[in-house]
Order: structure tokens, then sequence, then C-alpha cells
């Protein structure tokens, strides 16, 4: 791999907040949308996806050799669907009642586009250290993703977070929030948020930050072989 | 009768009551990506309702022969290897596998078939075939006829999960050239800044999520009028 | 045989047959179904730079491949791709390169905002194909809006809006064409440029001379003196002059010169690459330096595909 | 010469799919055996947790699982109830059907005679959150104890005059209804056979099975 392809750092920060899979790149919409209407199912969710992902990062990334250019898709969805098998067979023998809550979401990351993007853009491509902080980025930029929307959506809908009553006892639940029109609209309006707050980039501290990261990775004293 | 009256209510529950995307979120990638022109968006919803319906079937054969428990090949395998009958041997661990593989497959095969027999309409949607193997809808089909082979009493005949996969690929169409339609007309709307593109195609999904709610109970009269118009 | 040991046989070689026969299936297959795809066509296409910008008026790269496969159409179509695309396009089918002039964009209206007249106050959205659904939204009921629709299409930065005239940058316009498909009233046409610069009608008001004066101070009223003095190189179009640019002659700089006075509105303007004279004017102003964006990420680029 | 290498090497160009098809097939299925016990476990715990709620005293551990065959020629499940000191004292019916939204998966407790229901319980629902999910509150459910099984059960608005009337939630009469739908056609189904084994089992004392493991 050219040495100067993307370290490992920067992929794990890129993964995380610039290229946040939700909220910039817009992959994996199915999950996000069905599994955040409660704390607990989003965050099991984001764990599954987290083993998924990270693990087939690493298994893509030892045999991106011997790949063939054709059969390369068939190869991705074999070694995604296994993990994912065991995914569900662990969440279904240890934590049976959120395996039965999330239903046939669990299979569903098998098509969850982020994977296969992640498999095809990066692990494909570069080393078992940039795939592996890769992954790790990617998935919990996807779990921030999952949790900020279902924060949203069960303070709303049932005034309780991780099933803790957080709002007063008089607040009357929104229904709609657990149902699907909710879904759709809560994850619209934060992409509007999210949006309007990147607009405004140079301004939020955040940013600085970020950058001040950035520029470290850039000056020779510190960069770490990959 | 009661046949008929179970495959028109599995199509209308599948196409209106508990749409794919509307009802499922299954199929989102698709329904916000494409749906920008009608055209596109109806020859993605004929593609996959094709692509569905062949790999819902395929599927159904592999499932009632190899993958639900107490089915036949593991049965007998386990029968000659000699095993106590008590326990049983069950491959369902491979479901997941099995159905993605045949669906990337099939998506392979259709694509070839169709841009050797027709180029036109390979030229119509056959961009959006390699699009379909990473659309949930497929899998998701393949997964409501696993849930209803588990118990050996009732299990899910071939018309009916064909049924199931028509009334998901049709349901699909229907909401993704509704929201083409409805995005073509946003083009020319003064839509804020920040929620331009995803933001507002999301919103308005809210609002037809809504109106298709309209439609939950609705099976529960159809089944009542069928039972008694065909008695 | 213990219950583990014969599922793990059982469902590995389930598998194995299964990846074997859809091996099988789908390498037949694509033996079979083998589409007989003419091999120059790669080449060809691996030839064009792929910006599937529609400039040699089809719908992408891969359609002009094929066609030039077919040996249907000439090889210098590509605007973009310019002289050594059609080159190298010439070697790989091995026929030479006949000269074809590259086609740049000309926009056929030069009144600026404070020259047109009843202009109504347009609050709507910023876009001329919305502008121009609004009735009364501008005098002239065929010259520019100027609100940016042809900027914004094209790929190239070579379309700007400058004064309320879109205005073309000819060192960048590759001749496309993608801006004169979405100017919503049909003003950007694409001339064949057999010289630097090329003179060009540059007006499309059709209206008689009483209500063009109305409407515009600069606009033309057809009163067809460019016609009687150069007949072979002009003819009428309505009421509107229009040049034929197949006898049109770069060399025989007199004839274009006395249209050019002949013209009372002085509505035949050259267009194309600045003349030293344009540099030389605007030598003394600096130009603001090139601001580079401080932080981008590989999604900013991408066009968003849900 | 492209023809040639393709021709004889599809599957040769497949051979890292099908490596990757025994590698994947053996590691799953050693996944599978290795959880399926605690899968299983899971499953019957769900149900077995329950049954003490049902029918009143019941010794869950000793629960016997029969099959039987209803009257509509479907076989389905039911539990076999014993009270810790091994006598016969009930019965648990699992029943599902079409609710409101979605499926709705039901467990039914029974007096040994199948004569009235002890005790209801809801597995699995997809009501509207808010109203028609109240089917799982224990209000909901106490109004099935003590009604009989004689005639269908019919729900009701208003007081229930008669014993097989069941008060409706308020704002979920389809849901209310549809259970009881269920409970009607599990009754309908399984009353029969199930009044046979009581019968045929007699009054001497159920000789105590080993419950399957």
């Amino acid at each position: 791999m050219d040495k100067e392809g993307p370290t490992a750092l920067e992929r794990f920060i890129n993964g995380v907040l610039p290229e946040n899979p939700i909220y910039r790149q817009l992959l994996g919409m199915c999950p996000t949308l069905a599994v955040t209407n409660a704390m607990k199912p989003a965050v099991t969710m984001a764990a599954a996806t987290a083993f998924v992902l990270i693990c087939s990062n690493i298994m893509v990334s030892l045999i991106r050799r011997l790949l063939k250019p054709h059969l390369r898709i068939l190869v991705f969805t074999l070694t995604i669907a296994t993990f994912v098998t065991i995914a569900d067979r662990f969440l279904a023998a240890y934590v049976y009642d959120m395996s039965k809550q999330l239903g046939p979401y669990v299979p569903l990351i098998i098509v969850n586009c982020l994977i296969i993007s992640r498999a095809e853009i990066c692990a494909s491509k570069q080393g078992l250290a940039v795939a592996t902080a890769d992954g790790i980025g990617m998935s919990l930029g996807f779990g921030l993703g999952l949790a900020s929307i279902a924060t949203v959506r069960e303070l709303l809908g049932s005034g309780t977070w991780f099933g803790i009553h957080v709002l007063p006892a008089g607040w009357p639940n929104w229904g709609i929030m657990a149902l699907p029109p909710g879904a759709f609209v809560t994850l619209g309006l934060l992409l509007a948020v999210v949006e309007w707050g990147t607009r405004r980039r140079a301004a939020t501290g955040i940013w600085r930050t970020v950058r001040m990261l950035w520029s470290w990775r850039h000056s020779p004293a510190s960069s770490s072989s990959s | 009768m009661e046949t008929l009256t179970g495959l028109i209510l599995i199509f209308i529950s599948a196409a209106l009551i508990n749409n794919f995307v509307l009802h499922y979120f299954v199929g989102i990638c698709p329904f916000l990506g494409v749906s920008r022109r009608v055209d596109t968006a109806f020859g993605m919803g004929c593609a996959v309702t094709f692509v569905i319906s062949i790999s819902t079937m395929l599927n159904w054969m592999f499932t009632s022969f190899i993958l639900r428990p107490g089915a036949p090949l593991p049965a007998w395998v386990w029968r000659t290897a000699g095993g106590n009958p008590q326990t049983q041997l069950d491959l369902s661990v491979l479901s997941y596998i099995i159905y993605i593989f045949v669906i990337a497959s099939s998506v392979q095969f259709v694509e070839m078939y169709v841009r050797k027999f027709s180029p036109p309409l390979y030229k119509s949607f056959g961009v959006f075939l390699p699009l379909i193997t990473t659309n949930c809808a497929i899998l998701f089909a393949s997964l409501e006829v696993l849930k209803h082979m588990q118990d050996p009493a009732n299990l899910w005949s071939l018309p009916q999960a064909l049924t199931l996969a028509l009334g998901g690929g049709i349901g699909f169409t229907l909401a993704i050239s509704l929201m083409a339609g409805i995005r073509e007309e946003l083009d020319l709307c003064d839509v804020p800044r920040p929620l331009r593109g995803a933001g507002i195609a999301l919103i308005v999904a809210g609002i037809m999520a809504m109106a298709f709610m309209g439609f939950t109970g609705v099976e529960k009269g159809v089944e009542t009028a069928l039972t008694s118009l065909l008695r | 045989m213990s219950l583990a040991l014969v599922a793990l046989a059982l469902a590995a070689s389930v598998l194995a047959i299964l990846a074997v026969a859809m091996g099988y299936v789908l390498g037949w297959a694509n033996r079979k179904f083998h589409v007989a795809v003419d091999p120059h066509v790669e080449l060809l296409q691996a030839a064009l730079p792929g910006a599937n910008c529609g400039g040699c008026g089809y719908i992408g790269c891969s359609e002009y491949a094929a066609a030039l496969a077919e040996g249907n159409t000439t090889v210098g179509l590509c605007a973009p791709g310019g002289g050594s695309c059609a080159q190298k396009l010439a070697d790989i089918l091995g026929v030479e390169v006949q000269e074809s002039c590259p086609y740049r964009a000309v926009v056929h209206c030069s009144a600026h905002t404070h020259q047109r007249l009843q202009r109504a106050g347009y609050e709507g959205e910023r876009t001329c194909v919305s502008a121009n659904l609004v009735a009364g939204v501008q005098g002239c009921t065929y010259g520019c809006l100027g609100l940016g629709d042809c900027a914004r299409a094209c790929q190239y930065a070579a379309a700007r809006i400058v004064d309320g005239l879109s205005t073309i940058d000819y060192d960048r316009c590759v001749g496309c064409g993608a801006c004169s498909r979405t100017c919503p009233r049909n003003i950007i046409t694409l001339v064949p440029f057999k010289a630097e610069r090329m003179m060009v009608v540059a007006c499309s008001n059709q209206d008689t001379a009483a209500d063009v004066r109305a409407v515009c101070e600069v606009g033309c009223i057809g009163c067809k003196a460019c016609v009687r003095v150069a007949p072979e190189l002009i003819s009428m179009d309505g009421a509107l002059p229009a040049i034929n640019y197949d006898h049109y002659n770069p060399e025989e700089a007199e004839a274009l010169e006395s249209v050019l006075e002949k013209c009372p509105r002085k509505r035949y303007l050259f267009v194309g690459k600045p003349t030293p004279e344009d540099l030389a004017a605007v030598e003394h102003e600096e130009l603001p330096e090139a601001v580079t964006a401080d932080f981008k990420t590989t999604v900013d680029d991408t066009e968003w595909r849900g | 010469m492209k023809e040639e290498r393709n021709k004889g090497g599809y599957i040769g160009q497949a051979w890292l799919v099908i490596l990757l098809a025994l590698l994947y097939g053996g590691g799953l299925a050693g996944v599978q055996t290795a959880l399926s016990g605690r899968i299983q476990q899971n499953k019957k715990a769900e149900t077995y947790e329950v049954i003490p709620d049902l029918v009143a005293g019941a010794d869950a551990s000793r629960t016997e699982e029969l099959a039987i065959r209803g009257e509509n020629g479907k076989d389905s499940r039911a539990y076999k109830v014993f009270s810790s000191d091994g006598s016969h004292i009930g019965w648990v019916l699992p029943a599902g059907g079409s609710g409101f939204a979605d499926r709705i998966d039901l467990l039914i407790g029974l007096d040994p005679e199948v004569s009235t229901i002890t005790g209801l319980y809801v597995l699995d629902q997809k009501e509207t959150p808010g109203l028609g999910d109240n089917i799982t509150t224990a209000g909901f459910r106490d109004r099935f104890r003590n009604a009989p099984t004689s005639q269908p059960l019919a729900v009701v608005k208003a007081d229930p005059s008669r014993d097989n009337e069941i008060r409706a939630l308020s704002g979920a009469t389809i849901s209310s209804e549809s259970v009881a739908a269920i409970v009607n056609n599990a009754l309908a189904n399984c009353r029969g056979p199930l009044q046979g084994l009581t019968a045929q089992a007699g009054p001497e004392r159920q000789r105590l099975v080993e419950p399957a493991r």
C-alpha cells in the first residue's frame, strides 16, 4: 500500500464525525429508522453492527490479494453474512428478549449499505491496521448516530431514557414517535440540524479541535508509521 | 376458497397495510436515492418486483427442503448417519448465508439474461440491478417466509410465499413512485437550505407513512367481507 | 456419530455444493449469454474522457463509443477531449482525423440588467426555470433572466452571471452543451468556432421594432441592414437575422467589419478568447488570491445518491 | 485465448468462493452446536416462567409438553401442568392469530377439566403503542380469569352482565376483540382433545414423567 495512503488515525477520526455514516454519508438507513424507537435496541444494534463491521473489515483486508474483480461482491456478502449469523446467534443466546425485540433487523445488517461500502472502499484496498481503525471509527460513528436518534425518539415517545423515567410524569407520551412516521420525521429534522451545524463550520469549536488533530497528523514530528 | 382469501389477504397486507418501505423500513436506501424522477423510480420498482419474486421462490425451495426445522434433507442425512431419532438435526443456521448467496447469484443471472435477450429493457432498468443486491426489501421477503416456516403445523406453501413477494414488490413500487412524483414538485419549491436533499425527502416520507398508517385494521374488515362474500 | 460432527460436515458440504452449483451456473450463463461486445468499444471508451457531458450529441461516452465502433459518426465530436482525444480515437479506428472545428456555447443576448426595461420585482425561487414561469418578470420575453441556471449546470465553471447577463469564459468552455440544454429560454446555442473569435448575433428578440425598443435599450429591431450588406452570409429567421456558419469565412474580415458598422443597434459581437487589448485593459487589476477549501472530506464532492 | 481460460476455469475461478463457503459452513455449524443449547433454553424458559402465573400453584419444572391434534386437523403443542406434589392441576395452551396491526401470540391457562380459564399471558404483539399494547397489562389479562369455556367469549364496552362477557379496553376495541377471538378459536379447536386426555388419564394420580430435557 502506498505510504501516503490514509493513515489509521485519519481513517478513525474520519469515521466518527467528518464522514459520519448516518449524517454525512446517509448509509445504513434501514436499521437507523427501524430500531431507534428506544435506546436499548439501538445500542444493541450498534454493538452488533460494530462486531460485524470490524470482523468483516479484518477478514476482507486479510484476503484482499486473492480477490478476483468480478467475484468481489459475492465474497464480501458471504463474509458479512457469516459474521451476522454469529452475531444473531450470540444475541439469541445471551440477550434473548433484545433479540426478539430487534426481530428481522439483525439479519438485515447483511444488506446494510454501510458495511459493504466500507469493505469495498477501504478494506479491500488498505492494510490490516487501517482497515480495523476504519471499522472501529465507522461503527463508533454509526453507534453515535443511532444513539442520538434513539434518545430523541425515546424521550419524546415515552419520556424515558434506557427505560428510566426522565421527563416529569405530566409529559404526554407522543405515541407517534414509536411509529414509522415519527422515525422518518425525526431523522429528517436531525439531518437538517447537522447540516445546519456543519454549514457554520468555522465558528463551532468542535471543528477547531478536529482541525488541530488534522494539522498535528500532517506535521513530520509526529507521523507515526501506520 | 379458504386459500384464496388467504392469498388475497397476504397480498393486500404486504402491498398496502404493512407496506415494506413505510411500515417495515426496508429498502430505504433506494427509496431515498433513486426517487428523483418518476420513470427511474418506476423502473427501479419493476426491477425490484422482478428480482424479489425470483429470489423468494428460490429461497422458499431452499427453506422447505433444507433450512426449516424438521426439513427432509437433514432428517434423511441424520437417519442414514444413524443418529438417534430423539434429537433433530437442523441447518437453520445456514439460512442467512444461503439467502444472500441466492439473491446475489440470481441478480447476476438476471442481469446477464436481460442484457442478452432484451437490450432495450436492459437499457431502461439494467443500471438498477447491481444496486438491488444491497436492497433490504429482497432479503426481508425471504426472512418473512422463513418466519412463517418455523411451525411445522402451518407451513407456508409456494403460492403464499410468491404472493407475499409480489405484494411487497408492488407496494415498494407504489411507495417509490409516489415519492418520486412528490419530489419532482419539490424541486420547484423553496426548501430551506439545511433541509434540501435528504431532510425534506424524509419528512415527506414521514407524512406518507402517516397516510399509509390509515390502512392498519383494514385487514380485519377485508377478511370478514371476503369470508361472508365467498360463503 | 455425534450431532455436532454431522451438523458441521453437512453444513460445510451444503454450502460447498451450493457454491459449486452457483459458480457453474453463473460461469455457464456468462459464456452462454455472452453479448458479442465489439472489442473496439472498450478501447474507444478508454480513450474518451468519460465526463458523460453529452457534447457529442450522445447520451454518454459509452453511447458515443458504440456509435464510433459502428462507424456512423465522425471522430472529432468529443468537445472536452479536443484534438488529442480525436487523434487517439482515429488511431484506434484506423481513420485519419478530418479537420472539425470545436463547438462552443454562445449566449444570444447581450443586455445587462440596467439595459432591460419593464423589469418586475421578482421575489420567487432564484432559478431561471422558476422565474420563466412568471409572466411579467421582465419586459423582454426572449432575453436572459440572469438567475444562473446555466452557471449551475456547467461542469467546467465556464458560464458565469456578470451584471445580470450570462457570459461564457471561452478558456474553460468545452462545448458540452449543458448550458444550452438547461436554459429555459433556449438562447444559448453551440456555434462551430472556425477561428479564435467568431461574430455572433447577440439578441434573440423576435418582436417588431417598437416592442423591442419598449423593452430593451440594445435589442435588435430587425431592420435587415445586415442582410443587405452580406446576403449570402446572413438571412432573416422570422424578425431576427441568423448567420449561416457554413459560409462563414473568418479570413475575409472586411465583409464582417462592414456588417458591424451597418448595424444601427451594434448587435453583432465578436466573442471568443480575450484579445491582447482586452488583457492589457485589465492588467493593473490584481486578481483575488484563490481560497483553497480548508477541510475537505471525501463526502463533500460525491453526488449524493442516498 | 480469453475464451479458453474462461471455459475451463469458471469453477477454478471460483475456488476462493468454494473455499470460503466450506470455511464458513464449518464455522457456522460450530457456532450453532455451541449456542443452540442456550437458545433452546431461552425459548423454553420464556414459556415456563409464566406457567405459575397462569395456573395457580403450578411447579414449572414438572411441566410436560405434549403434541395434540386439534379439531381442524392441525396439531399444536399443549403443556400439562403439575403441582409440586405431582397432581395434574391444569393445562397451558399456546394460541396465535392476527391482531389489529400484526400477529398476536398468547398463552392460555386452563383448569384440568378445561371448563374455566385460569390465566392469560401475551407472548408477542405489535399493537399500536399506547393503545393496543395495553393488552399486555395485568388489568386486561385478569379480566379473562375464571371465564367459562362452555360458550365463546364476547367483548362488551359496558360492564359485563353475563360471566362469559369481557369488558373491552377503552380505545382498543379491535385489539381486545382479536384477543378474545384467538382464545375462542384455540378453545374450540383444542377443548375436545384436552378433555379427552384428562379423562383418559383418569382418577389415579398421574405417574410423574421426567420432563423433556
